[in-house]
């Protein structure tokens, strides 16, 4: 799967990058990039997970053909 | 409509879209680079979207706004890339019958705005340094990312 | 400062004044002529002014809002003679550290204004009629030709 | 003393004109001009008074030489 990570995220992490590992959901992916990068865990915590353009919730399946978007909290305006 | 811009929003363009023979009143809102944060001297401002998402999210918002009060316009931009100081980060344009109307929704898409859509600030000081600035930390009081504590919603 | 306007309130050249490198947020509100009142259609308004007194007592409103919010800038331009549909009666125009003062100092500055500046519309009809209009009748409810019902205090 | 009206009050009053009565307070010529015109009493009861740039109230003192401005309700905006 691919995964593509925003602003603050950026410092933590590639802006894209590939994940091989068998991940089944959305909280997994999650708490595997925490694990890799232990740093990150708060931030990461504190985002919401997209898939084609929609929020997606920490069970949603994940497929090896996703791109997911981690999208820190807002801070637009 | 494209809600976000890569260039200097142009207010009075978008301003002159918004009048209307039904509209007795039109209130807009720019959001503006101050020349200060927390304590610190701001160069500029440097805004990232998640263009496709933004642009989705900041449409469902004006047609949220659009069900909840009787709109004849409702028109919001944000900046991306560089904003220098007194520049205009973002513009939301409502227009009613009413100016209640127009009031109150033009402060709802500014607070979703803000709270919701994927755009991230970047402060850039005259020291030299940046932080990534002024994120929307409702997540702490709701407990949950998706739960936002909105300025409309008080007194 | 001149608060009435014989002619067309050109609003880019206000809001160009209104940017202040302490204010993250600009608000504008622009009362625009409707194209019917009392179920009919309206060709034009005529607005008439006490100049002197209402120069002064827009001058004093905007002072007041200073001295209730923390503003860089607090704008207010009232038209004079005829109005077409569309076209801008009054604009107000608030900026601020911060949105919520902004918005609340703007809602503030068209109530009184709208209530207490001796201003009064004649709205004329396409079918050739007109009408002394709107005007402000809180005296029925609070019994004193000086006190108000604001909508700013309400909700 | 002379008055000024304004709006919908001059569809009852010439735009100025001279009070040559004597009347001591701004009460005394609302009640003289209601007198003078009984349709415009209404009105007039809603209408604040200015002298010299000032609203005053009803039992202000007038003179001769005052400039009496009978302001309508507001109907700016």
């Amino acid at each position: 799967m691919k995964i593509y990570t925003y602003a603050i995220l950026k410092d933590y992490f590639d802006k894209e990058f590939i994940v091989d590992e068998q991940l089944v959901t959305v909280q997994d992916l999650n708490n595997f990039l925490s694990q890799h990068n232990p740093a990150a865990a708060t931030i990461l915590s504190a985002c919401r997970y997209a898939v084609k353009d929609n929020f997606v919730t920490d069970d949603f399946i994940l497929t090896t053909e996703d791109s997911i978007h981690i999208i820190p909290p807002s801070s637009g305006g | 409509m494209n809600h976000l811009s890569a260039h200097t929003i142009d207010i009075p363009a978008l301003l002159a879209m918004a009048h209307h023979p039904k509209a007795g009143a039109v209130v807009l809102f720019s959001g503006e680079t101050r020349d200060n944060s927390h304590g610190k001297e701001v160069s500029y401002l440097e805004y990232e979207a998640q263009e496709a998402l933004a642009e989705k999210m900041m449409a469902d918002i004006l047609q949220q706004a659009k069900e909840k009060w009787q709109l004849n316009v409702a028109i919001a931009v944000h900046r991306t890339g560089k904003v220098p100081v007194s520049e205009t980060a973002v513009v939301v344009i409502t227009a009613s019958a009413h100016r209640s109307e127009a009031y109150a929704a033009n402060r709802f898409i500014i607070d979703k705005i803000k709270h919701e859509a994927p755009i991230w600030k970047c402060e850039y000081f005259t020291d030299g340094s940046k932080e990534w600035g002024g994120n929307c930390n409702c997540r702490e009081i709701t407990g949950d990312v998706n739960k936002h504590v909105y300025e409309f919603e008080g007194k």
